[in-house]
């Protein structure tokens, strides 16, 4: 198992997802003689997850089953040990594609926060790319950098604790994209540009204020970043279910057969397949992206494109 | 509302009010009665200290549940900021940053220390308080407030207010109805002083009592209901004036055929000389049953259940037999009451000239749409409201099908609220689809050159068309 | 006719909404001897509208046909001759809830503007409340009492050609609810408070710009409004219409008969009644409002509560 | 990507190049080819004078179709905002506001004044234009930009870029698909180098693109076509390198039982002596014609209908039928090509192994997926695009019935862009709705415990399963 590569087999050191019900998953570490609680009962490593194929059925201890899936970093977004606030599936899409992300891309990232962007950076950008995170929080740094070498992808990441505002992502010239999620990224603008290649690349900032992100698009404009937008992407989740919606009686109407028989015929439930959604979008940090353009170096347009968006 | 500024005894509190208890975003709605205990979020509060206060003051609960007046602005953001970290770089989270424990806390509580007093002694006792940034005390703050402070403010009952308390409290019992789809519903029906409105609602009377809000006590509504007695506990809620009950009719939709087809005979006095009618409010009486059973008074079924089963001596049958008329002579009158009630609805439907229809709630509204249709003139309004999208699209190819209606829509509304602060401003949750939808249109003379299979909706249309000419 | 009350035929001097088609429909102002032209031929008031029942169909010169509705706010809103940006159902809808409107309210507006939400204020208030709206521009405030007059509700209107933000709504201590929609509601804020009965009111605002709804909000509180809350309405406006699906072919398979029949007895063309939306709202000024509560007058709580709302 | 810094040469515009054009939100897609007309936005341009400036330059289009180099920040700001209105009091409409009429701008144009000129022009002559507020003034200005700007910037495509072009041109030809709706389909089906794909599209190749993209080279993708040709016209216009298209397989779904049941022939070099092989290839032909047809040219049709007509002479004749046996020539050659294609994504198919499943289209999307979902191994991600959401919801309701799924989800995005500008922020229009809607889920290995009812989708399973363990 690694976070970039499909594995079919459970081995002793992988992160495996323990898939519980609906909306209920856990990560469990690998390790030979563990054992991991879930509410069905205690799953022991060494019999029931080792050596079994992934997608595998587990019968666990009090009789119920679990199924066990290969880690991606979507189903990591939604069980990883919140350390921050995190980015969610919706928006990490949207990110990766408004920054162009794809193999090969050399990417700087400040702050990793719980890394919940940075395995999804690292997925996209394997096997040749390489991220450049940055967090100012010590231990976080360290756990993020733990979690890389345990889910094996360590070779395409530096992780450095340092503060991006003040001493920039600690590479220059290399990036084809930057990705800011900091209280106050457009103090990291410029390293931002000085991170990107110099034929430029993409920048996209994450913020929830509105004020963070006027801020932020004035310094990226002053830094020369193009097209500059902002936006938000709301996810959406429908329910699937059946409804019973009763029929009204309107009487017996003996003069008027046709209304009888439409009335009459009909049955006394009707089932509608209705879909209601979440009242609000699943994931909590919403979403709103200023997608700048870059800085143009030269006057005929070596010109960088970018997109900086924002969490709410 | 027309009155001289200076009589302000309207905005007083007054014994008998129906009045909302606010605490936050928390709504409840209560009457004003003396010594009588309500209970609002798992507190017991007598109100009687309201009485005589303008609305919208907010009182503090004191011990024993009196209401206390607010010394005004006591807190508020007197704690925040005064130390605040740049950043949350130096915060190590392990679950030991309070001091304070739960026990801590609920002794201070019981000597009797207010809310803010509560807090204050929450952040005194925080390691990492004063290294969080401004918005994350802020965010804090206003958590703890939330948990700790003990007030209630007392507001004037509109249907603003009672829409948003449903939502927050009991929204199954609306069908989900969000209070902005409210809004749309009663301007896209046009709802206005002077009208003749047809209300068909499952919405605890939500729907109905916000009809008449906006009616003033001028016109007429007619609440259609489905059997049994109609139902409408939140219209008291609203607290109308007395007068506004004039408006108010109510029609069972059983009996809408018989009244469409002119068999419907609301005439007799004695409902147990005319066969038909007495069928009629048998079959009343029985739905009506069922819908009281529904409504969870099992006490009287049980009754009745052993009182059957204990039979044993003569006495007990004569007081059995006594009862049994005694009822009867009840349900008699009952009937009596409803037959002059089900007459003068029947007076106003009979023109087929309402100017306006709204219908929601859990029945499905196809049906009850072709239905009522048919009672209103041409170039009328009608709204119909929907948890769900799927029997509204029923709704939209039944009428298209049928005609006599344009301009219909099937829509729904996003309410998005935003936070407004200096440095803070975003949006918040967007609430969408949980709304649910609605269909609306505009009725029309029915159109006769139209094939053989419409036949059936085209029907009546002469008949609607003649009945506006000579009784609008 | 009147906006606030149903009439059932057509009569001279009417306004009547002429119904063409799907979201095609036009005003006329019935006149004896006049013509309409519509794109099915003329319409002769005096033969064709007058004394004809609202919700008639009638029959064009070129032998088309229309409706002609008897004229609502709603209608009204539609069709009406732009003289600004105006406000649509949607916001109207909300805006009259917030302001809770009913009849016999007070209500202050500016500006007057094209009149869309005026005619849908006096429509709740009647008979016995009263608009007082003030309009800065000379043409559109005499425009707008003309069709107050043509509408037949100048009764319970008084139009007032003045500044807002320098004059006031020429009122004080009368109104129950104040609406504002001009370039710089902060500045009539304290106008708003003077016009409210002192025992308290709502105000609602209405801005396209975050910036002003800043700018509002703090006034408002500033004026000891309580409870602001800022909002935006957007509708969404669905198709009903049936698509048509083509069936994969997966080619013959003689071993799994059961698969087979699947996939056989299914129809090669599957309907489904779908709904599409508007991509965007239906109303061009989609709507934020902020809904403070009022000043407080009295320690004791004479409150009036607030909405304003701003458009985009 | 991972190149060193100093080389930008793939920065620059190189003939043959793939590029998009883009004035304002206006995308195109177009091959640089020298001394080609190009058709964009009504006008013709020729590209060569591009090539060796860089990615992101952009040009004035000079008469002729040049293109200039444009000069740096050349108006910009400079009109707005000298003499501004407070407010809108002052501004009667007339409609006589602006003096130019139309035939004196087109006087101008042909003048060749360019474009910013123009614009001056109009402010000049707009006798309202000064008594504008400074908002309305800029309004005016970026509405005569669009009309009157004649500039085009050169881009490097992306699947960014070529998303939201075929959403703004031609948003039939992908189903509707917008952008952050393909943005999620990527994320969710966690496409990545490496890893082996099935696709299958009727969207014009942009998500089969948009997955090669995804993939860098690196893995295997599957096209799983319909019938016919695969189609996928705009893969081209993503300007892979060459050594892309060898990740790129394909595979006729019209051979999928056969392929699951093991009849499927791969192996036969000559087709005429297969004759299960034969009517299957026959039926490829056709359908493959149809395809053709329908991507319009009629060009082929109206010549071989003319042919036949003109058959009068021997030496014709002759011709005809030396058309006839080269015509089949080349049949047996791309038969033969498209066999060799098929044996080799049959390889690949036949493991039941696969990594990730993308369906996206017009056609319906249930048995698709029921049929598709047979090759991918357990634990791994699907997800399904449509227009609509009914038939996503009968997917979704098939698959709980059937099992071997987790976490199905069914979803839309929504998209809001903002206006972010010093006193002017605000949200802009809502996109939702027109973007689709997407079920995701997992595979897992099938359940044994199953009731019978479900007996059908079981069976596969344990060789599913099987299949996992000894080629895993």
């Amino acid at each position: 198992m690694s976070f970039v590569e499909y594995s079919d087999h459970i081995q002793d050191g992988d992160t495996a997802i323990i898939y519980l019900g609906h909306d209920s998953m856990m990560p469990v570490k690998v390790q030979h003689g563990a054992q991991t609680q879930t509410r069905y009962g205690a799953i022991r490593h060494s019999t029931d997850l080792i050596g079994k194929p992934y997608g595998s059925k587990v019968t666990c201890s009090k009789g119920g089953w679990v199924h066990v899936l290969h880690p991606t970093p979507e189903l990591w977004t939604v069980t990883l040990p919140h350390r921050t606030q995190i980015l969610y599936t919706t928006d990490i899409a949207m990110i990766t594609m408004m920054l162009e992300l794809r193999p090969g891309s050399i990417v700087c990232e400040s702050g990793t926060g719980s890394g919940s962007l940075s395995h999804a950076i690292l997925r996209t950008i394997a096997p040749t790319g390489h991220l450049h995170t940055v967090e100012f929080h010590q231990q976080r740094a360290e756990m993020a950098a733990q979690e890389f070498k345990e889910h094996r992808v360590d070779h395409l990441v530096t992780v450095r604790n340092q503060d991006v505002c003040k001493d920039g992502f600690g590479v220059v010239g290399v990036a084809d994209a930057v990705f800011l999620d900091i209280p106050s990224p457009w103090e990291a603008v410029k390293h931002a540009k000085a991170a990107m290649k110099k034929q430029g690349g993409r920048v996209c900032s994450f913020s929830p204020c509105i004020e963070q992100v006027q801020r932020t698009c004035e310094a990226l404009a002053d830094q020369a970043f193009e097209e500059i937008s902002t936006l938000e992407v709301l996810l959406r989740v429908h329910d699937v279910r059946t409804a019973s919606l009763p029929l009204p009686d309107f009487g017996s109407d003996p003069t008027e057969t046709s209304e009888k028989t439409a009335a009459d015929s009909a049955p006394k439930q009707t089932n509608v397949t209705s879909q209601d959604h979440d009242a609000a979008p699943r994931d909590p940090g919403s979403h709103l992206g200023t997608s700048p353009s870059p800085p143009n170096p030269e006057p005929n347009g070596r010109n960088r494109e970018n997109v900086s968006s924002r969490r709410f | 509302m027309a009155d001289n500024g200076d009589d302000d005894s309207h905005c007083r509190i007054k014994e008998g009010d129906y009045v909302v208890l606010k605490r936050g975003d928390i709504f409840k709605a209560a009457q004003i009665q003396l010594k009588k205990k309500v209970i609002f979020e798992k507190q017991w509060i007598y109100l009687d200290n309201a009485v005589g206060h303008f609305y919208r003051t907010t009182f503090e609960i004191g011990s024993g549940g009196t209401l206390l007046l607010k010394t005004p602005k006591e807190m508020e953001s007197s704690t925040a900021a005064k130390e605040a970290g740049a950043d949350n770089r130096n915060i190590v989270d392990d679950g030991k940053s309070q001091k304070l424990t739960r026990d801590d806390i609920e002794m201070l509580k019981e000597q009797g220390l207010k809310g803010q007093e509560i807090i204050q002694q929450l952040i005194d006792n925080s390691s990492t308080f004063k290294d969080k940034t401004e918005y994350a005390q802020d965010k804090y703050i206003k958590k703890k407030k939330k948990k700790y402070e003990n007030t209630v403010m007392i507001l004037k009952p509109s249907c603003r207010i009672l829409a948003m308390m449903y939502h927050g409290r009991e929204p199954g019992k609306i069908c989900h109805l969000r209070h902005d789809t409210l809004a749309q519903m009663l301007t896209l029906a046009n709802i206005h002083a002077g009208s003749k409105v047809l209300v068909f609602e499952t919405c605890s009377g939500l729907v109905l009592g916000a009809v008449m809000e906006r009616m003033g006590g001028f016109g007429s509504v007619i609440q259609m209901y489905p059997g049994g007695e109609p139902l409408r506990p939140g219209v008291d809620s609203f607290g109308f004036p007395s007068h506004f009950r004039d408006m108010l009719h109510e029609f069972p939709i059983c009996h809408v055929n018989a009244l469409l087809t002119g068999t419907l005979n609301t005439k007799t006095k004695d409902p147990s000389i005319d066969s038909e009618k007495s069928v009629l409010t048998a079959k009343d009486v029985q739905q009506n049953k069922a819908d009281v059973e529904q409504q969870g008074s099992p006490e009287e079924q049980s009754r009745e259940a052993s009182s059957v089963a204990n039979t044993s001596d003569d006495q007990e049958k004569e007081d059995r037999e006594k009862r049994k008329e005694a009822k009867a002579q009840e349900r008699k009158a009952k009937q009596e009451e409803k037959r002059k009630k089900m007459a003068a609805a029947a007076a106003l439907l009979d023109g087929r000239n309402a100017d306006g229809l709204v219908i929601a709630g859990r029945f499905h509204p196809c049906p009850v749409l072709l239905g009522l249709l048919k009672f209103l003139a041409p170039s009328r309004p009608f709204v119909v409201y929907s948890q769900h999208k799927e029997p509204l699209i029923e709704c939209y190819t039944k009428l298209k099908e049928v005609g006599g209606t344009v301009s219909l829509r099937l829509t729904d509304t996003w309410l998005r609220h935003y936070q407004v602060m200096p440095n803070r401003t975003h949006p918040l949750l967007l609430m969408s689809g949980g709304g649910g939808y609605l269909l609306s249109g505009t009725t029309v003379a029915v159109d006769h050159s139209k094939p053989a299979g419409s036949l059936r909706a085209e029907e009546p249309a002469p008949k609607r068309l003649k009945l506006t000419n000579t009784e609008g």
